[in-house]
C-alpha cells in the first residue's frame, strides 16, 4: 500500500503569491494513498529538507512529491534528502509549481487548480516509481590512444602524467604525424620538428605509455570502462629488441627507388627504411610490397649486413588483445589530392605542388635541405603563385566546407618563400582570409605589409605550362573583376583537408558516428565537442575536422581530462534511468520478438542481442538486451517497440500513462 | 537497329568538307545511316539567345522525327547541333510539363528515347574496333586536339568526356599514329556564334588557339566541330590581320585525318575545300 | 513553419531568374572563377561575376544595369563558367534568360545591335526554309546591320570551294516550322 | 503451372526442402493454402488469379518452422514480405526457397536473394490499382465525412483480430492489445476501442506494410482496414521515397531518419 | 462557449521545451493556465498512443514539443519523432480526426517567450474549436455500451 508524502513549497512568496499553497496541500492530503501533506516556506532550506527526512520516518512514506520549483533546479537536492531520510532517491518526484505555474499565471482559482493537478499527477506517478539502484560499471584504467600525431601524443602524455596506463597505436612506422613533416609553424615560425621531437621521445620513454607502431585496430567490443580491443601489429620483419637502429641495412638495401611517403613523393627511400631521421621508434621496417626478397624470393642483403642479426623475414602479424577503459581517437586528416581539379594541372605539371610538398621543400631536413627549388629542374622559382581554397568551399568538385588551416599555412608558405628567395615574387589568390586566432591576423598582415606578398582576391580558373613556365589565369575581383594572368615558375595549391583514409572503417569498428565527409562526429556540437555518442570514446585533433596545432593540442588535453575523470573512480556510477527489455520465464524468455528495429533507432549502440539456448545448445530465441553502460535513457526504442517489450525506468509506460490520466481527470 | 544521321545545316554548306569526310569513312568501314527525313535546323545559338521555347522546339522536332522513323541511334557530327539535341533531351526529361508544352508546339509525340552520339563517340563505337587493320598511312604528325566548348560542356548533361583536359579525341588521334601535344587550349572558346556579328572577337579568341598550337610545334589542329573549323580556317585572314601574324597551321577534321590514314584521297575527304592549305597528308 | 517557407516571392531580377531558370544568385560567393576563365570577359562591361553581384543586391537600379549591359550579348555560351563554378551556378542559362528579358523590356544595349541582327537573320532564315540558308543569312544580316562591306571577300571564296549554296533548300515541313515559330511567339 | 509442380516435386524429392507452401483447390473448389511434404501430392498445386492469399504469414509460425526447410510459392507481395521478415530478422533466406511467380503467372527462377532483390527492384511497388482508386475516392471526402465513414466501418469490428492473424508483419508473440499494464486499448469491442485498435495497427505497419491487402480480405465483417495501411504506404513513399520490403537491411522509415525530412505542420 | 476552458496537455522533452518552459517562468512571462506539462526525456519517447489516451481522457487539445532538429540531446530522438508525427498526422487526417487540436512544435531551452506564444496560440485555437465533442462522444458511447453489457 502506497504511502505518499507531499511537501508544498512557498518558495518565499514566489509560489504562494499566486497559488494558494494551503489549499493545494489540503486537497492533495485528501487523496487516497497520500499519507502526509504539508506546506513550508522554503523546502530547499535545511529545515525544509529535515521536514522531509523526518516525515519519511514518521509516516513510513513509500514516496515523496516535493511541489516546488523545476526538477531541473532541485531534483538532485531532494532526491539526496530522501536518501538521507532512508527512502530510495528514485522514489522522489518533483511537481513544478514555480516555473510552470506560479510565475506564469495570475493569482486566481484556476492557477491553484492547475497547481493541484500538477501535484496530483506527480503523486500518481510516484506511486508507480520503483526503487532503483545506481548503475555501477567497473573501469579498466588503461586508455588507448589511436593515432600518434601531435593530438595523440598530447593526449597520451596528459593521461600518462595523471598516473594511468596508455597504449598508443600508430599505423605508420613512426609517430609524429603530419606535424613532423612541417617546416615551420604559424604564427611564430618556430621549427616544427624542434618542438615536436622532444614530445615524441617523451612518449617513447614514458613509463606509463606502451607504444605500438605499424599497428592498427582490428576490432572493438564492449563499452565504457570495459572495451576489448584487438590490435593487429603488422610484421616489421625485424626483431625490435635485437635491432640497435644503426641504419646499415637501410644504406645497403639495393632497392632505393620507392617514392618516399614522408617527403610526399619528392624523394626516394629503400625497401627497408626508417621514415625520417627523428623517427620514434628509430628502427627500420621492411616494406614487403616493395622488397626484392618478398617479390622475387632472393636478396636478403639487409640480413647479411645486419650486425645484430635482427632481420626476421618470416615474422607474422601479431594480434594483441587488450582490455581498455577509454579510447581517444586521434587519427588526424589527409590532404585531398588535387587531381580532381584537372584545370589546375596537379599531377600533369611537375612544378604544381600541394601544400604538404611545399612544407617538405621548405624544411631544413627535406629533399632540398630547405632551399626552395622547383621539382622539374631544381631552379629556384622567381615567381611563385599560391592558390588558396584549392578544393575547399567547392561543392562541385572538392568539398563544401572550409578547411580552416589553409589561409594560415598559405600565408606562412608565402612568407617562408620570401624569407628564402628575397628577390622573388609571391602571389596568393584567395577568396577570404580566415585568420581568427591569437596573433593570426597579425601574421597574415605581416606577410602582406613586411614581406610584400601580393594578395589577389579571386579564384584561379586554370593553370597550364608553356615554355617551362606556368601560366596562371585568375581574376582580381577587387579591380571590378579584372582578369589577371601571371607567368609563374611554381604553383602551390592549398589543397583541402579531408578525413584520414580508413576513418570510416575505424568509426564503424568503434561504433562512433561520423559525418558525411567521414570526419568523426562529436556528441554535441557545442557542449560535448570532445565526446562521441559512444560513452568512453573521445576525440582529439583533426579526425573531427581540420584543425591547426594549437586547436588539436587543446582538444587533445580536453580528451585527456575526460579520460582522467573517468579513471578517477574505480566504478562508474550512472543514473539508472535506462531502458530495459523484459524477461519472462522459458520458453518465452521475453515478449521481445527480436525484430531489432530498436537497434536501428538507438543513437548509442546500446542494444545488443541476447541468445537463449536449449539444453542441446541450439539457439531457441534471440531477443534485444540493453547495455546499461551505454544506454542514455532517451526512450526512443520504447516508443517504437510494437510489443511493448522495452520500458524506460523512471519514465515507464505505466508511469506516463498514469500521468496522462491523472492530469485530465479530477477525483 | 537503324542508325540515323543528323547532318545539320553547316554540313550541307560551309562544312561540306566535314560532311564528305564523315560519309567517306563511313563508307570505307561499311557503315550506313539514314538521314532523319525532312530535318530542320536545330536553332543554334540564335534560338537560345532569343527564345527558350523555340530553342527546345526545333531540336524536339528533329528528335521526334527520328523516333517516328524508328531511328534509335543518331549520329550528330556537328558539335553545336549535338549540344542542342542533348540539352533538349535533358531539359524535356527533367520537366514533364515542359515536355508536354513542347509536344504541343511541335504537334508531334516525343518520348526522348533516341541515343545521340557525337562524332567521337561514333568513331569510338563503330570505327575504332576495325581501325587498326585498315590503316595504310599512319598519320605521323604532331597535332593539337581542339575540342571546343560544345563537345564537352556542360559535362554533367552531356556526360561524355571530362570538361577539363579531355582525352577522347587525343586517344582517337594516337590510334591513327598522331602525336597529340599537351594543349591547354583544348576547350577554350573560338568565339563561335559571334563569327559574323563580332568578327573582331572571333579573330582574337581563335588567334590565341592557333598561336598556342603552332607554338607547341603542332602540324595541324584537329577539330570535330564545323563552327570551330570555320572560325579557325575560313576566318584565318581576319585572324592574321588582327594579330598581324602569318599563321599557317591547317585545321583538319578528325574524320579527315582518319580518312587520310586509311588511304582515302584528299579530295574524297574534302581537304581541297579548306581555306588554309593542307600540305600534310 | 519550416524556415524555407518564410521566403516571399521576390519582385526583383534575381527573383525572376530563380523562378524561370532555377539559378540562385545568392549561391554566388564572388570568387570570380567564372570571370577568370571567361573568353570574352575583357570585352564585357560587366564580367559574369559582376552580373552575379549586381543581381544579389536586388536593387532596381542594378537590375537595370544588367539588362542594359553589353555583356549579356557578348556571352558566347561556351559554358566554361558553369563547368568551373564551385557552386555549379548555371550562368549560361541565366544569360539566355537575361537576353530574352532585355529584349522583352526593350532595354537592349545599343552596341549589341549587330549581334541581335545576326540572331534575327539566322532565325529568319530557318523560319521560312526550315534550314539555314547561309547566303541568305549573310545578305539579310547585311540588310539588318547596314554593314554592307563586311565579309565581302568571304562569299566568293566560299562559292569557289562549294561551301555556299546560291539557293536555299526548302524542307517539306516549312508550314510546320512556321507554326512552331508562331506558337513560340518568335 | 506444370513448371511449378515439377519444381516443387524436384525440391521435395531431392530433399532440398521438407515442405512446399502453395495453393490448392479444396473439395468445394475454394482455393486454400497447401502444405505439401510428399512429392506425390505436388500435383494438387495450382496458381491462378484466385491465389491471392499472402502465404508469407506462415513463415514465422513456430509450427510451420518446425517442418524444416520451406519452399514457398511467392507472388510479388510474398517476396516483399519475405524481404521484410529477413530485414526484421524473423527468418533467414537460407531457411527458404522462393518459388517466385511473376505478375503474369510465370514461374521465376529466384536463384538467390539478389535475384529476388532484382525482381523487386524492377517491379511497380505502389499500391494495386483497385486500391489506389478507393483511396483516391476516400481522400476526396471532407474531414467530417471521413470521420463518419470510418466510424461506420469500424463500428462493425468485433475485435476478432483476423486482420492481425492474416498479416505477415504482425508476427509479435504479444501484441500491444494484450498488454494490460497499462491497458493501452480496451478489450471490449466498442466504437472508441475499435478505432484505437485500428490506429495502432496502421501505425505499427507504417513503413512495413507491403500492400498485399490480406488484412482487408481476412476481415469477416468487411472493414476495409487495408486502406489504412495502404494510405500510409502511399504517404511513406510521398515523404521518404521508399517502399517496404525492398531491402534485406533494416530500412523501415520509422526506425531511420534523414536530417532533412520535410514536414509542414511542426511550428 | 465563452466560459469554455479547454483542457490541454503538453508532452515535452526534458532538455529543450521543458527547460524553455522553465525559462518562461524565470522570465515571468504570463500565459494561459489551461496547459499542463508532462515531462519526457525526449520527444523520441512519446508514444503516439499517449496522444490518443489524452483525448480519450478528456483533453481538448495537445501540444507536443521538443528540441529543434539537430539540437536533440540524444542527437536523433526528435528526428525519429518527426517521422512518427508525419505518419500519425497523415493517418489521423485520413480518418477524419481533427489534427488542428494538436500543436507540434520545436521550442528550445532559450525560447521562453516562444513557449508562451505556442501555448497561447494553441489555447486560443482550441477555444475557438470548442470542446472536443466528437471524441468525447465516442468515448462516452463506449462507456455506455460497456455498462450496458456489464
Amino acid at each position: 500500500m502506497a504511502r505518499i508524502g507531499v511537501f508544498v513549497c512557498h518558495c518565499g512568496e514566489n509560489i504562494s503569491a499566486t497559488v494558494d499553497c494551503g489549499k493545494v496541500a489540503e486537497t492533495i492530503g485528501n487523496l487516497k494513498h497520500v499519507a502526509y501533506s504539508t506546506e513550508y516556506k522554503y523546502m530547499c532550506s535545511d529545515p525544509g529538507q529535515t521536514l522531509i527526512k523526518d516525515a519519511i520516518k514518521e509516516h513510513n512514506l513509500t514516496g515523496v512529491v516535493v511541489s516546488a520549483c523545476s526538477p531541473r533546479m532541485h531534483e538532485p537536492t531532494f532526491r539526496k534528502a530522501c536518501a538521507e531520510g532512508g527512502l530510495n532517491p528514485f522514489l522522489c518526484e518533483m511537481a513544478n509549481l514555480r516555473e510552470h505555474c506560479s510565475w506564469v499565471h495570475e493569482k486566481n482559482e484556476l492557477t491553484t487548480e492547475k497547481a493541484i493537478d500538477i501535484v496530483r499527477t506527480q503523486v500518481e506517478k510516484v506511486k508507480l516509481n520503483s526503487a532503483l539502484q545506481p548503475i555501477k560499471v567497473p573501469v579498466t584504467k588503461t586508455a588507448m590512444v589511436i593515432g600518434g600525431g601531435i593530438a595523440g601524443i598530447q593526449s597520451a602524455l596528459d593521461i600518462a602524467n595523471t598516473g594511468h596506463k596508455v597504449i598508443m597505436i600508430e599505423r605508420s612506422p613512426s609517430i609524429g604525424g603530419h606535424m613532423s613533416q612541417l617546416s615551420e609553424t604559424f604564427p611564430t615560425l618556430d621549427c616544427s620538428q624542434c618542438i615536436l621531437t622532444p614530445r615524441m621521445v617523451e612518449v617513447a620513454q614514458h613509463p606509463n605509455i606502451t607504444l605500438y607502431t605499424y599497428a592498427e585496430v582490428e576490432s572493438v567490443e564492449g563499452f565504457i570502462g570495459n572495451f576489448k580491443v584487438k590490435v593487429r601489429k603488422k610484421a616489421k620483419s625485424l626483431d625490435e629488441k635485437a635491432c640497435t637502429g644503426c641504419g646499415l641495412c637501410t644504406t645497403k638495401c639495393p632497392q632505393k627507388k620507392i617514392p618516399n611517403e614522408f617527403e610526399q613523393g619528392m624523394g626516394m627511400r629503400p625497401a627497408i627504411y626508417v621514415p625520417f631521421p627523428q623517427a620514434v621508434p628509430n628502427r627500420p621496417v621492411i616494406d614487403r610490397e616493395n622488397c626484392t626478397y618478398y617479390i622475387k624470393g632472393k636478396c636478403k642483403i639487409c640480413e647479411i649486413v645486419c650486425p645484430t642479426k635482427a632481420i626476421r623475414f618470416d615474422q607474422p602479424d601479431e594480434i594483441l588483445e587488450l582490455e581498455i577503459g577509454a579510447i581517444v581517437v586521434a587519427t588526424g586528416f589527409d590532404i585531398k589530392h588535387a587531381d580532381f581539379f584537372p584545370e589546375y594541372g596537379h599531377g600533369r605539371y611537375k612544378d604544381i605542388i600541394d601544400g604538404l610538398q611545399f612544407e617538405r621543400l621548405a624544411s631544413a631536413s627535406g629533399p632540398t635541405a630547405g632551399v626552395i627549388k622547383r621539382p622539374s629542374d631544381g631552379e629556384i622559382p622567381k615567381n611563385i603563385v599560391f592558390i588558396a581554397c584549392a578544393g575547399s568551399r567547392d561543392p562541385a568538385k572538392g568539398i563544401a566546407y572550409c578547411s580552416k588551416i589553409c589561409c594560415m599555412y598559405t600565408a606562412k608558405h608565402a612568407m617562408l618563400y620570401k624569407h628564402k628567395v628575397h628577390e622573388g615574387k609571391a602571389h596568393v589568390f584567395y577568396m577570404d582570409i580566415r585568420s581568427g586566432g591569437k596573433n593570426y591576423d597579425e601574421f597574415v598582415r605581416r606577410a602582406i605589409e613586411e614581406d610584400h606578398v601580393n594578395y589577389i582576391r579571386g579564384r584561379v580558373s586554370t593553370v597550364f605550362e608553356r615554355d617551362g613556365k606556368l601560366i596562371v589565369k585568375g581574376v582580381d575581383t577587387l579591380l571590378g573583376a579584372q582578369q589577371v594572368e601571371i607567368v609563374a615558375d611554381m604553383v602551390v595549391l592549398a589543397t583541402a583537408g579531408v578525413a584520414s583514409s580508413g576513418a570510416e572503417d575505424l568509426a564503424q569498428k568503434l561504433h562512433v558516428s561520423y559525418d558525411s565527409h567521414k570526419f568523426f562526429a562529436e556528441a554535441h556540437p557545442k557542449l560535448k565537442p570532445v565526446e562521441t555518442n559512444t560513452a568512453g570514446i573521445f576525440l582529439a585533433g583533426a579526425c573531427q575536422n581540420p584543425k591547426d596545432i594549437p586547436d588539436a593540442v587543446s582538444q587533445a588535453s580536453g580528451a585527456a581530462v575526460k579520460v582522467a575523470a573517468l579513471f578517477s573512480q574505480s566504478e562508474l556510477t550512472r543514473e539508472p534511468l535506462v531502458a530495459i527489455v523484459n524477461r519472462t520465464s522459458p520458453p518465452t524468455y521475453s515478449t521481445c520478438v527480436g525484430c531489432f528495429m530498436c537497434q536501428s533507432v538507438c543513437p548509442y549502440q546500446a542494444i545488443e542481442r541476447e541468445e537463449f539456448k536449449a539444453r542441446d545448445g541450439k539457439v531457441v530465441k534471440t531477443v534485444a538486451k540493453i547495455n546499461e553502460g551505454l544506454c542514455q535513457g532517451c526512450g526512443t526504442c520504447v516508443a517504437l517497440c510494437r510489443s511493448k517489450s522495452i520500458d524506460l525506468l523512471g519514465y515507464s509506460n505505466t508511469q506516463v500513462y498514469a500521468e496522462v490520466v491523472a492530469l485530465l481527470n479530477e477525483y | 537497329m537503324k542508325f540515323g544521321i543528323y547532318p545539320g545545316c553547316s554540313l550541307t554548306g560551309s562544312a561540306r568538307d566535314y560532311n564528305e569526310s564523315v560519309f567517306a569513312i563511313a563508307e570505307a568501314f561499311g557503315l550506313e545511316f539514314t538521314q532523319i527525313p525532312d530535318w530542320n535546323c536545330c536553332g543554334a545559338t540564335a534560338a537560345h539567345n532569343l527564345n527558350k521555347e523555340l530553342s527546345l522546339a526545333l531540336p524536339a522536332r528533329i528528335l521526334a522525327l527520328a523516333e517516328k522513323n524508328g531511328l534509335e541511334e543518331i549520329i550528330v557530327p556537328c558539335a553545336a547541333c549535338y549540344s542542342r539535341l542533348v540539352v533538349t533531351q535533358h531539359e524535356l526529361k527533367k520537366d514533364p510539363e515542359l515536355k508536354n508544352r513542347i509536344c504541343e508546339v511541335i504537334e508531334m509525340d516525343y518520348r526522348g528515347t533516341s541515343v545521340i552520339l557525337n562524332v567521337i563517340e561514333w568513331i569510338d563505337k563503330y570505327i575504332i574496333p576495325k581501325l587498326e587493320e585498315k590503316i595504310v598511312k599512319p598519320f605521323n604528325h604532331k597535332v593539337a586536339c581542339y575540342y571546343g566548348c560544345l563537345l564537352v560542356r556542360p559535362d554533367k548533361i552531356l556526360n561524355y568526356d571530362r570538361a577539363e583536359d579531355p582525352q577522347t579525341l587525343d586517344i582517337v588521334m594516337s590510334k591513327i599514329g598522331a602525336a597529340p601535344v599537351d594543349y591547354p587550349f583544348k576547350t577554350e572558346c573560338c568565339g563561335a556564334g559571334l563569327s559574323i556579328s563580332r568578327t573582331d572577337i572571333v579573330s582574337k579568341l581563335s588567334g590565341k588557339i592557333i598561336e598556342d598550337a603552332e607554338h607547341r610545334g603542332a602540324e595541324a589542329i584537329i577539330v570535330a566541330c564545323p563552327m570551330c573549323h570555320s572560325n579557325l580556317d575560313m576566318r584565318r585572314p581576319d585572324i592574321n590581320k588582327y594579330w598581324k601574324a602569318k599563321y599557317k597551321i591547317p585545321v583538319i577534321f578528325v574524320t579527315q585525318a582518319i580518312g587520310l590514314a586509311i588511304g582515302l584521297p584528299a579530295e574524297k575527304v574534302g581537304l581541297k575545300r579548306h581555306f588554309v592549305e593542307v600540305k600534310i597528308s | 513553419m519550416s524556415h524555407s517557407e518564410h521566403h516571399t516571392e521576390r519582385n526583383t531580377l534575381a527573383g525572376s531568374v530563380e523562378k524561370s531558370v532555377e539559378v540562385q544568385a545568392h549561391k554566388c560567393y564572388q570568387c570570380g572563377k567564372c570571370t577568370a576563365g571567361c573568353p570574352v570577359a575583357d570585352e564585357m562591361d560587366l564580367p559574369p561575376s559582376m552580373v552575379m553581384r549586381l543581381l544579389q543586391t536586388e536593387e532596381p537600379a542594378n537590375d537595370e544595369r544588367i539588362l542594359r549591359s553589353h555583356a549579356i550579348w557578348l556571352c558566347v555560351t561556351c559554358e566554361m563558367c558553369l563547368s568551373r563554378c564551385p557552386m555549379e551556378i548555371d550562368i549560361p542559362s541565366m544569360m539566355d534568360y537575361l537576353r530574352q528579358r532585355a529584349r522583352k523590356e526593350k532595354k537592349v544595349n545599343k552596341k549589341a545591335k549587330n549581334i541581335i541582327a545576326f540572331h534575327k537573320s539566322f532565325l529568319n532564315s530557318i523560319r521560312f526554309t526550315g534550314r539555314l540558308y547561309e547566303l541568305g543569312l549573310i545578305l539579310d544580316y547585311k540588310r539588318q546591320s547596314l554593314n554592307m562591306t563586311q565579309d565581302i571577300s568571304l562569299a566568293p571564296k566560299m562559292i569557289s570551294r562549294g561551301k555556299l549554296h546560291l539557293f536555299p533548300t526548302m524542307i517539306k515541313g516549312t508550314a510546320h516550322i512556321a507554326r512552331i515559330f508562331k506558337k513560340t511567339r518568335t | 503451372m506444370d513448371n511449378l509442380i515439377l519444381r516443387a516435386k524436384e525440391l521435395l524429392e531431392n530433399k532440398t526442402v521438407q515442405v512446399v507452401i502453395g495453393y490448392e483447390a479444396g473439395p468445394t473448389g475454394v482455393v486454400r493454402p497447401a502444405f505439401i511434404s510428399d512429392p506425390a501430392n505436388a500435383d494438387s498445386l495450382i496458381y491462378d488469379e484466385r491465389c491471392v492469399q499472402n502465404l508469407a504469414v506462415y513463415l514465422t509460425k513456430p509450427e510451420v518452422k518446425h517442418l524444416g526447410r520451406i519452399a514457398i510459392v511467392s507472388s510479388l507481395p510474398v517476396m516483399r514480405s519475405i524481404m521484410m521478415l529477413i530485414s526484421e530478422q524473423q527468418i533467414s533466406y537460407d531457411e527458404i526457397v522462393v518459388l517466385g511467380i511473376s505478375a503474369d503467372g510465370v514461374l521465376l527462377d529466384i536463384a538467390d536473394l539478389s535475384v529476388m532483390q532484382g525482381y523487386i527492384d524492377k517491379s511497380d511497388l505502389s499500391n494495386p490499382v483497385k486500391y489506389k482508386e478507393l483511396l483516391a475516392e476516400l481522400k476526396k471526402l471532407t474531414p467530417a465525412e471521413k470521420f463518419e465513414y470510418w466510424q461506420k466501418e469500424l463500428s462493425k469490428c468485433i475485435k476478432c483480430y483476423a486482420c492481425r492473424q492474416a498479416c505477415p508483419m504482425c508476427y509479435c508473440t504479444r501484441c500491444t492489445v494484450e498488454v494490460n499494464q497499462p491497458q493501452w486499448i480496451s478489450v471490449q469491442s466498442n466504437a472508441h476501442g475499435n478505432m484505437e485498435w485500428h490506429i495502432l495497427r496502421a501505425m505499427h505497419l507504417a513503413g512495413r506494410c507491403i500492400s498485399c491487402g490480406e488484412c482487408g480480405r481476412a476481415c469477416p465483417v468487411g472493414i476495409p482496414c487495408h486502406l489504412l495501411t495502404m494510405h500510409l504506404t502511399d504517404q511513406v513513399y510521398n515523404y521518404f521515397k521508399v517502399y517496404a520490403g525492398t531491402s534485406e537491411k533494416m530500412n523501415s522509415v520509422m526506425s531511420t531518419y534523414e536530417p532533412n525530412d520535410k514536414e509542414s505542420f511542426i511550428v | 462557449m465563452s466560459d469554455f476552458e479547454p483542457k490541454i496537455v503538453a508532452f515535452v522533452c526534458n532538455w529543450c521545451t521543458y527547460a524553455g518552459a522553465d525559462l518562461t517562468g524565470t522570465s515571468r512571462i504570463k500565459y494561459a493556465s489551461n496547459v499542463k506539462i508532462i515531462r519526457f526525456p525526449c520527444t523520441g519517447r512519446i508514444d503516439f498512443m499517449l496522444l490518443l489516451k489524452a483525448f480519450s481522457n478528456g483533453a481538448d487539445g495537445i501540444i507536443v514539443s521538443g528540441c529543434h532538429p539537430n539540437d536533440c540531446h540524444y542527437t536523433s530522438g526528435n528526428f525519429h519523432a518527426k517521422r512518427r508525427w508525419i505518419m500519425f498526422k497523415e493517418l489521423m487526417d485520413f480518418m477524419g480526426i481533427d489534427m488542428s487540436r494538436i500543436t507540434f512544435s520545436w521550442v528550445s531551452a532559450a525560447e521562453g517567450a516562444r513557449w508562451a506564444e505556442v501555448v497561447n496560440t494553441t489555447v486560443t485555437r482550441i477555444r475557438e474549436l470548442g470542446p472536443y465533442v466528437s471524441y468525447k462522444e465516442l468515448v462516452n458511447k463506449s462507456v455506455e455500451e460497456e455498462v450496458k453489457n456489464g
